[in-house]
């Protein structure tokens, strides 16, 4: 198991996307101390400058400096999308694994559940919600969280229904370990594998989703320098100053592509064991 | 990925007579399949030595060229018949591929389909033609693949565990389908197996193999009256045979062929071992009818 | 580059319309035969008093015409209305119209057909958005063949002003459509130049010629409105030529618009004042003396020229200039130390939080005004959280609540004003009597001096008078600030130079009576 | 004294073919077994046939559809459930796969472990597994290995000690060697036999591989299509099968060591699958003596010790 | 399967029973989603009959406009007509619009539908192609580009490859329109924002799956056949390759009619997804809920038709 991982880091490419991830997510960490200007600082009168010395990637259209927006916003998007797909991920492997493990009644209500919400866009499901509970950040993070949670309950419930009938949790309970023990000790360390992939890949996706959000002006709300509202908004000038758009655009793209690269692999990893 | 020199096959020398049918017998990572597979040059990994087939070199043979000798000069019948057809064609039309793809017209491609069929013994042939794998059981795509194995009559057959995957009465119908078309075609075969029965069943001559080596190659009755090699002597021990009767199991287990033991590959499970065993790799040598590679095969 | 407000039209007409305002230039150019006009929204209906938004109803307003109307300064003048009268107690309002007008089904345009329009506007069965206007009509009655006689509840003095919203529609097509089918289906129903041609929902209306329009054909045969809600797109639209008009260009891009060759902007001021409303019975902003701190916190100037690239005039009084009874005040200019030492004054040194509401993407940049407002808010010391819900539950937020539940303090909100008279922004908005839910004055705001003047001026015939009354309001109200005085916006449309004719009214409407295209 | 019996076990399963289809299978019918202490049951018969399904049943790992299993004479299916835990603790199983039979992701210490949480253990945990493995075979470094780790014959013996170390009486082995080389099945075979001896347990062995049942049971069951067709001793059944059908399977062995032919080779080209015969014998198509009645009547297990259910043996 | 002993070997579900057991789950489905949904729009704040009104309007008229919608009764009264209307397939009048909601629905359906059609048929057409070719030259320069294309055009947030494109093709070059419908040439740049994305998405799963394929032991017996790895590759690999792709792509045909919200925003394209967002933010209660409805069972009839589809393609899986 360790080896698969050991695996993962031989590749230049993995290499690569994981120093982008990490000089983010130090970004969000040191925000505070290396961001040249404070990123809620405005001056009307510097407002929409190219990129120069003084401001490596620009002002915005309140004379904020750009980078310090941007690192101020690895912040909440590295949030959002950890915090989302946590959530999600822990919500779909719970509802996922009881659906699986117990069958019946249960797996019918919560696959029922599951269908309603899977025939619904999750994009539309996020935007009611976010209408219903005004936009802030914990609102945003929880309706990309509930739109992924569906297709993770789905996997997981597929996964479990290969586990189970495995012959080392059918001595398990043989051995009379309950169902609780089985679940936790065999069926979801067993079908981790795959949800580490996926949920690598959600990181990503999650962040095109909130940022989707932002850029239809959803998202968290402002000032707070979320990309995607920070794209949403540039769009307004992007013929006047496309360097607004730019950064945030290149942000969101490299956090995304980062993510799914390393997710690939892990994918291709897994299914090569 | 770390990567691994596994020398799955190492320095086998062996002859196959015309209408001959060889056994390859081993235990499970012996390299049995490897080798069946590399003399059809299928093996993924490097190959060298010499395939001679008639004289022909099948090493030397251009991509282009080994393509036309598979299926027609030499072909390969695999263990699992479940997921040696393709899924999604008709029986009928992979069977025809032989035929079409050595240069048959498609009309006489199915004539000779039918007539295959009927000679590997499936019922109702015209309607079998049109089914999908799926629905056949495994003793018929395992008549299927045979089918399409001498459907060229090709002057080698080798069948790579052609019965594991079947239950005994089935295999028992294949072994005894097989029979019949040596028989009648005149088929050299070449039977990769684990199993003594199998092999005592359908060959007259057997190759023992450990680790990649032959062991001991001879007349398969020769052999088992009187086995010489030590392994193959632990390997008949093992068998159960008349009821009640003690099992004398051999210990440990096959070697990692990443990394072999020096010396002979067989001492570390070998009862026999002496210090040469350990330094010096044995040489496959004549005695009688056979050839056994072991330091101690006078003393024992 | 600076842009100042232009107006591409040229010398207005006061009483009538019969000739084209344009320089009447020797060479009649080659015209276009179609006008096509990107625009961002969709009509919910094409009923004529059904309208909610200031565009559809432009729209409307080329199909079907008023009484009353205005000039691009924003002045009154007679459209289908020839001549009116006021009684001496201001309760009847007596109107006679121009002869000869034909409705586009052949119907005349007489006494029948405007009581027939006011009859439904009173039938409350109908939906008619704008009823409020009408508050003080009482009934309509027919006096001769070309004459109504306006009926009031009480003296109402800008009632003339409100009639310029109320287009007049033909007996013959209402009978023929029914009450129920009206808007849903195109029909010829106004007086006005161009006849419905086709709507298709989400995509486009178009509209025809009417040849026999009384004032004149108009010099094009078609005109077609693409809904484009994108401003992005609807300005690219125009760039690669697929039309000649675009309704609202992004804002952002008018420097670089207006530098583009082919490419003309017509900004011009409208009526709709921004203004931050403040809750006044809340806090610390119970106290005028915050209020006013908060008004010099704020650098209008600034917001105008970096924010909203120009697109807004400096508000002087609440009052659109050209409104009877504009009485302009002396702006609170920037100064944050000033408003510092009031907030010290009012004992609010060291500050205090505030939740400032902002609607988005319903005002120009206003999501962007709103972290401004924030930003020179935080400067004196007061924290502000933006609190940005979508339109609905805005007006909800707005007008819904009374002044103990809102979730504002602040809020930042624009007043589109059809009638050019005062009483039409200050009694609504500032009246005591008005106070939400469910009304205007959503600052809460009372004073009895106020409150009198209002009353006052509403029902007084005299418009000396008039006047007089509401410069004082306008004082009190310039003093007590319940609101953040901040600008009129501008209203932008952006055309190719082969354009011409094009007038634009203050109300953030335009006019294409005159327009002709060349090739 | 007899340790467990199931009586007139049946079990129906659902199975899907297709999209749109699925047909019911009766894995396992009417079928009655007893096995007595310290016996080692063997049951043989062609891939499908309900063996896994029987074992299954009689472990209680899965409820059959009628007839009752009674262990100890604890009948279960009445039982309560604390009952049944602890019944279904003294009867553990071996399977055929040695890669699925062992969490992968667990060292082998607490794939142990929890066999013991489970019973109960008071004593020290690490002292009773290593005697355990010791007794299978193994040396206590295998404790923090993981599964991937070993050879196939290793897990199979650790496979075994989980079993062993909830102190059962029964012990189903499930093709316990199938998956194995001859020399390591040799290994295991001779350590099936030792355990039972020192520890007293009692075998079902389910295998298709004749000679092994034949090395390692006292009596011997022989299912066809969910039924079991004979039944007896060992070396009876091997040495005079009654059932054709029996008969066949012992032919279809190849001939190494097993020299008795009960057919001649073209009965063994007889139409290979099992294709049904609602009403009568479910070996009625293949079988070279079938009669008329064979078509109608289903023959019934009958006998006194050595039992056969056909009508003409 | 080996022996099995079935009960008179009839099938115990049969097509007509699987369809109308698929046609019941999703009866059940869309109940609960038309459920779902009217408990939701009615959760956001906002009052349907003030935004119709208009800001300015007063309490009475508010009202009034209120009574017409029937938002006065109770919400339990309302919902029950909701339903009983929904059986007899009537969804509701618009509130904005005062036209049955299944006109304007219409009305934009074919625009939607166009899109996705479109795209996926670019993407399709051009993704197999590559992904196959990605998989036939593993670990090759073509693939090492096809498949960092192929992660990018993932990763790429699609409102910003929209609005790029414009900038190029629209304002820089002037060759194409930047929005609306209409002509061919109005369809061209939004089916490329949405082709390019799931292109990309289809390069990728066709090439893993077609790798995967190409490890199957059927691939070594038609090698041991002597047919040539070009003749193997397209006739043996990737009909088996293509199953999984399929269902993907019907999948893919759903989150695309989800992500129709944001292309039908960039470029003006008067769809479902724009009709469906404007309504709810206009809070047209039945327009939200038919729209959402159609949108779902549209959803559905998809996946019905991918099942459909497999079994064309997939012997195993045959209808009876
Ligand atoms: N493609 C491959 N890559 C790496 N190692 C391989 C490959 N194929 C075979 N091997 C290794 O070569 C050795 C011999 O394998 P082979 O399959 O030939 O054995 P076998 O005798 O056929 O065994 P079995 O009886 O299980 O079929 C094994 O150790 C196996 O792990
Ligand atoms: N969980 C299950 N669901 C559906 N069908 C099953 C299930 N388990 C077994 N069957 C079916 O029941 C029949 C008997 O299966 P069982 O596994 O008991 O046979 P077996 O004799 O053990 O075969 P093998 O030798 O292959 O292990 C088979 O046709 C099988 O397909
Ligand atoms: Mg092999
Ligand atoms: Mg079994």
């Amino acid at each position: 198991m360790m080896q698969q991982y050991t695996r993962l880091f031989k590749s230049k490419r993995v290499k690569i996307c994981l120093f982008i991830i990490l000089s983010f997510i130090f970004m969000a960490l040191f925000a505070d101390f290396i961001s040249p200007y404070n990123p809620l600082e405005t001056d009307l009168s510097k407002s929409c400058r190219p990129p120069s010395f003084e401001h490596l990637l620009g002002t915005d259209e309140l004379g904020r400096d750009i980078l310090s927006r941007i690192i101020h916003g690895s912040r909440l998007t590295l949030t959002i999308s950890f915090v989302a797909t946590a959530l999600g991920a822990a919500a779909g492997i719970f509802f996922g694994v009881i659906s699986g493990y117990f069958g019946g009644i249960v797996d019918t209500i919560i696959q029922r559940i599951t269908e309603i919400l899977l025939a619904l866009p999750g994009f539309l499901l996020a935007i009611m919600f976010v209408a219903i509970m005004g936009s802030n950040l914990w609102t945003v993070i929880i309706s990309v969280a509930i739109s992924m949670t569906p297709s993770f309950v789905r996997m997981v419930r597929g996964l479990t229904l290969q586990v189970r009938e495995l012959e080392y949790v059918l001595a398990a309970k043989q051995l009379g370990v309950n169902d609780i023990k089985i679940m936790f000790n065999h069926i979801i360390p067993n079908v981790s594998p795959t949800i580490i992939a996926q949920v690598t890949l959600n990181l990503g996706t999650s962040i095109l989703f909130a940022s989707g959000l932002g850029f239809l002006g959803i998202g968290v709300p402002p000032p707070a320098p979320e990309w995607g509202t920070m794209l949403g908004t540039g769009r307004a000038y992007i013929f006047y100053a496309p360097h607004l758009i730019i950064s945030p655009g290149l942000s969101v793209f490299l956090l995304v592509l980062s993510f799914n690269i390393i997710g690939d692999r892990l994918g291709e990893i897994i299914a090569s064991k | 990925m770390e990567s691994r020199i596994i020398r799955a096959v190492d320095g086998i020398d062996f002859t196959v007579r015309e209408g001959d049918c060889f056994a390859i017998v081993g235990e499970s990572g012996s390299g049995k399949s490897t080798l069946g597979l590399s003399l059809i040059r299928l093996c993924p990994g490097d190959v060298s030595g010499e395939i001679l087939i008639d004289g022909v070199n099948l090493l030397k043979l251009s991509e282009d060229e080994i393509r036309k000798f598979r299926g027609s000069k030499i072909s390969i019948i695999f263990q699992e018949p479940s997921s040696a057809l393709n899924p999604v064609m008709k029986v009928g039309d992979q069977l025809m591929e032989v035929f079409t793809v050595h240069g048959y017209s498609k009309s006489e491609a199915y004539q000779k389909s039918l007539q295959l069929l009927k000679t590997v013994g499936i019922p109702e042939a015209e309607k079998r033609m049109q089914t999908y794998p799926h629905q056949l059981s495994g003793g018929m795509k395992q008549r299927v693949i045979i089918a399409m194995a001498i459907a060229l009559n090709p002057r080698l057959v080798i069948a790579d565990e052609p019965t594991s995957a079947l239950d005994v009465t089935i295999q028992a119908q294949i072994l005894n389908l097989l029979k019949n078309l040596s028989q009648s075609y005149g088929l050299s075969t070449i039977l990769i197996t684990h199993d003594m029965g199998v092999a005592a069943e359908l060959c007259n001559r057997i190759g023992i193999m450990y680790a990649g080596k032959m062991v001991e190659i001879g007349p398969l009755n020769s052999i088992f009256a009187i086995p010489l090699h030590p392994y193959t002597r632990a390997l008949m021990s093992c068998i159960p045979r008349s009821l009640k009767e003690n099992l004398k199991p051999l210990p440990g287990h096959v070697p990692d062929l990443s990394n072999p033991p020096k010396g002979c590959r067989f001492h570390p499970r070998c009862p026999y071992a002496k210090e040469v065993c350990t330094l010096e790799e044995p040489n496959l040598e004549k005695i009688d009818d056979r050839l056994v590679s072991c330091h101690r095969v006078g003393e024992i | 580059p600076q842009l100042q407000p232009t107006t591409t039209t040229p010398s207005s007409t006061t009483t009538s319309l019969t000739s084209s305002p344009t320089t009447t230039s020797s060479t009649p150019p080659i015209t276009q035969k179609v006008l096509r006009i990107a625009i961002g929204i969709d009509a919910d209906t094409l009923d004529p008093h059904g309208q909610t938004t200031t565009l559809i109803s432009n729209i409307m307003s080329f199909i079907t015409e008023p009484l009353f109307y205005y000039n691009e300064k924003g002045e009154l003048i007679h459209y289908l209305a020839e001549s009116y009268s006021v009684s001496s107690d201001g309760l009847k309002v007596t109107v006679t119209l121009k002869k000869g007008i034909k409705f586009q089904d052949g119907y005349p345009l007489n006494a029948t057909a405007v009581k027939l329009t006011f009859d439904r506007l009173l039938n409350p069965k109908v939906k008619v958005p704008s009823r409020y206007l009408l508050d003080a009509l009482n009934s309509t009655e027919i006096v001769d063949q070309y004459t109504v006689r306006f009926n009031l509840k009480y003296a109402y003095a800008p009632f003339v002003r409100t009639l310029t919203t109320w287009y007049i529609i033909s007996p013959l097509a209402y009978q023929k459509l029914g009450e129920e089918n009206l808007g849903k289906t195109p029909i010829d129903l106004g007086t006005g130049p161009l006849k419905f041609k086709e709507w298709v929902k989400g995509d486009h209306i178009t509209l025809v010629r009417f040849d026999d329009y009384w004032g004149g054909p108009v010099k094009f045969e078609e005109v077609v409105f693409k809904i484009v809600p994108e401003a992005q797109t609807r300005e690219a639209m125009l760039l690669s030529g697929e039309v000649d008009i675009v309704y609202q260009p992004p804002p952002a891009d008018l420097p670089k618009l207006n530098a583009t060759a082919g490419v003309k902007l017509a900004i011009n001021p409208s009526t709709r004042v921004m203004t931050v409303n403040i809750n006044t019975q809340r806090g610390p902003l119970k106290d005028a003396r915050v209020r006013q701190a908060l008004n010099y916190a704020v650098d209008k100037e600034a917001l105008i020229k970096n924010v909203l690239f120009n697109l807004a005039t400096l508000a002087d009084s609440p009052v659109y200039p050209a409104f009877f009874g504009y009485s302009p005040q002396k702006v609170y200019e920037y100064n944050p130390e000033k408003a510092k030492q009031l907030l010290a004054e009012a004992g609010y040194s060291s500050g205090f939080k505030l939740t400032l509401m902002v609607p988005t993407g319903r005002y120009i940049f206003d999501r962007q005004v709103g972290e401004a407002l924030q930003s020179y808010l935080s400067k004196v010391g007061i924290t502000v959280e933006l609190y940005t819900p979508d339109w609905p539950t805005f007006v909800q937020s707005l007008i819904g609540q009374n002044y103990t539940s809102t979730p504002w303090d602040l809020c930042y909100v624009g007043y589109g004003m059809t009638t050019p008279d005062a009483d039409a922004v200050l009694y609504p908005v500032f009246h005591s009597s008005q106070w939400a839910p469910g009304k205007f004055n959503t600052m809460f705001y009372k004073n009895e001096r106020v409150d009198k003047l209002l009353d006052d001026a509403r029902r007084e015939v005299d418009e000396s008078k008039r006047l007089q009354m509401y410069a004082e309001a306008q004082k009190i109200i310039w003093e007590e600030c319940p609101w953040i005085f901040l600008y009129f916006q501008n209203f932008v449309l952006a055309h190719s130079d082969k354009v011409h004719g094009l007038v634009v009214y203050p109300y953030e409407t335009f006019d294409l009576r005159w327009v002709y295209a060349t090739q | 004294m007899e340790l467990i019996k199931g009586e007139n076990l049946s079990k129906t399963y659902n199975l899907k073919i297709s999209l749109t289809t699925s047909i019911k299978v009766k894995a396992v019918e009417n079928v009655s077994i007893s096995i007595s202490e310290k016996e080692v049951f063997g049951l043989v018969g062609e891939s499908g046939s309900g063996k896994s399904t029987l074992g299954r049943l009689m472990l209680f790992m899965e409820k059959p559809d009628s007839g009752k299993v009674i262990f100890k004479g604890v009948d279960l299916s009445r039982a309560k459930k604390d009952e049944v835990k602890d019944a279904r603790r003294r009867m553990q199983i071996v399977f055929q796969n040695p890669d699925l039979s062992l969490d992968p992701r667990m060292k082998i210490y607490n794939t142990l472990k929890e066999a013991l949480v489970c019973c109960k253990y008071k004593g020290d945990f690490v002292e009773r597994i290593k005697s355990v493995l010791e007794e299978v075979g193994l040396s206590s470094e295998t404790l923090n290995m993981f599964p991937h780790q070993l050879s196939g014959g290793m897990k199979q013996r650790v496979a075994l000690a989980r079993a062993i170390l909830a102190e059962p009486d029964f012990i189903v082995l499930d093709e316990p060697t199938s998956a194995l080389d001859v020399s390591v099945q040799a290994q295991i075979l001779n350590l099936l036999i030792d355990l039972r001896k020192k520890l007293n347990l009692t075998y079902l062995f389910i295998s298709h591989n004749l000679s092994v049942v034949s090395y390692v049971s006292d009596r011997v069951g022989v299912m066809y299509l969910g039924k079991l067709v004979e039944l007896g001793n060992c070396d009876e059944v091997f040495n005079e099968p009654l059932h054709p059908y029996t008969k066949l399977l012992i032919s279809s062995v190849p001939a190494l060591y097993m020299t008795k032919k009960f057919f001649t080779q073209n009965h063994t080209a007889l139409a290979e699958n099992g294709e049904e015969n609602p009403s009568g014998c479910r070996f009625f198509k293949r079988c070279p003596y079938a009669k008329e009645l064979c078509r109608v009547k289903e023959p019934e297990l009958d006998g006194d010790k050595h039992k056969v259910a056909c009508h003409f043996a | 399967m080996g022996l099995c002993y079935t009960v008179g070997g009839k099938p115990v579900l049969s097509a007509l029973k699987y369809f109308f057991y698929r046609l019941l789950t999703l009866a059940i489905t869309l109940i609960g989603l038309v459920t779902l949904i009217f408990i939701l729009i009615r959760s956001i704040p906002g009052d349907p009959a003030r935004v119709l009104a208009g800001m300015m309007a007063s309490e009475e008229d508010v009202n009034l406009i209120r009574e017409q919608l029937g938002l006065n009764q109770p919400i339990y009264i309302q919902y029950f007509i909701y339903l009983k209307n929904l059986f007899t397939l009537n969804l509701g009048i618009s509130f904005r619009t005062d036209s049955p909601v299944i006109n304007e629905i219409f009305a934009r359906l074919p625009n939607t539908l166009l899109l996705a059609v479109t795209s996926t048929c670019t993407a399709v057409i051009f993704g197999i192609p590559l992904g196959v070719i990605a998989a036939s030259k593993k670990g090759g320069k073509l693939d090492f580009l096809l498949s960092t294309f192929s992660i990018a055009g993932i990763s790429l947030p699609i409102y910003w490859l929209g609005l790029i494109l414009i900038l190029i093709f629209s304002v820089e070059l002037r060759i194409l329109p930047a929005g609306g419908s209409g002509t061919p040439m109005h369809l061209i740049l939004p089916t490329l924002t949405i082709a390019l994305y799931l292109m990309a998405f289809i390069v990728k799963i066709t090439k893993a799956s077609v790798i995967d394929s190409m490890e199957k032991n059927y691939v070594i017996t038609a090698k041991s056949k002597g047919l040539s790895e070009r003749t193997i590759l397209y006739k043996h690999v990737l009909k088996n390759a293509l199953i999984p792709v399929v269902t993907i792509i019907g999948l893919q045909f759903g989150a695309l009619l989800g992500g129709a919200v944001i292309t039908e925003t960039i470029f003006a394209w008067p769809g479902l997804g724009r009709l469906i967002v404007d309504s709810i933010n206009s809070r047209d209660y039945p327009m939200v809920q038919g729209s959402i409805f159609i949108f779902a069972l549209l959803y559905a009839l998809v996946n019905l038709a991918t099942d459909i589809l497999y079994t064309f393609i997939d012997p195993r899986v045959r209808l009876k």
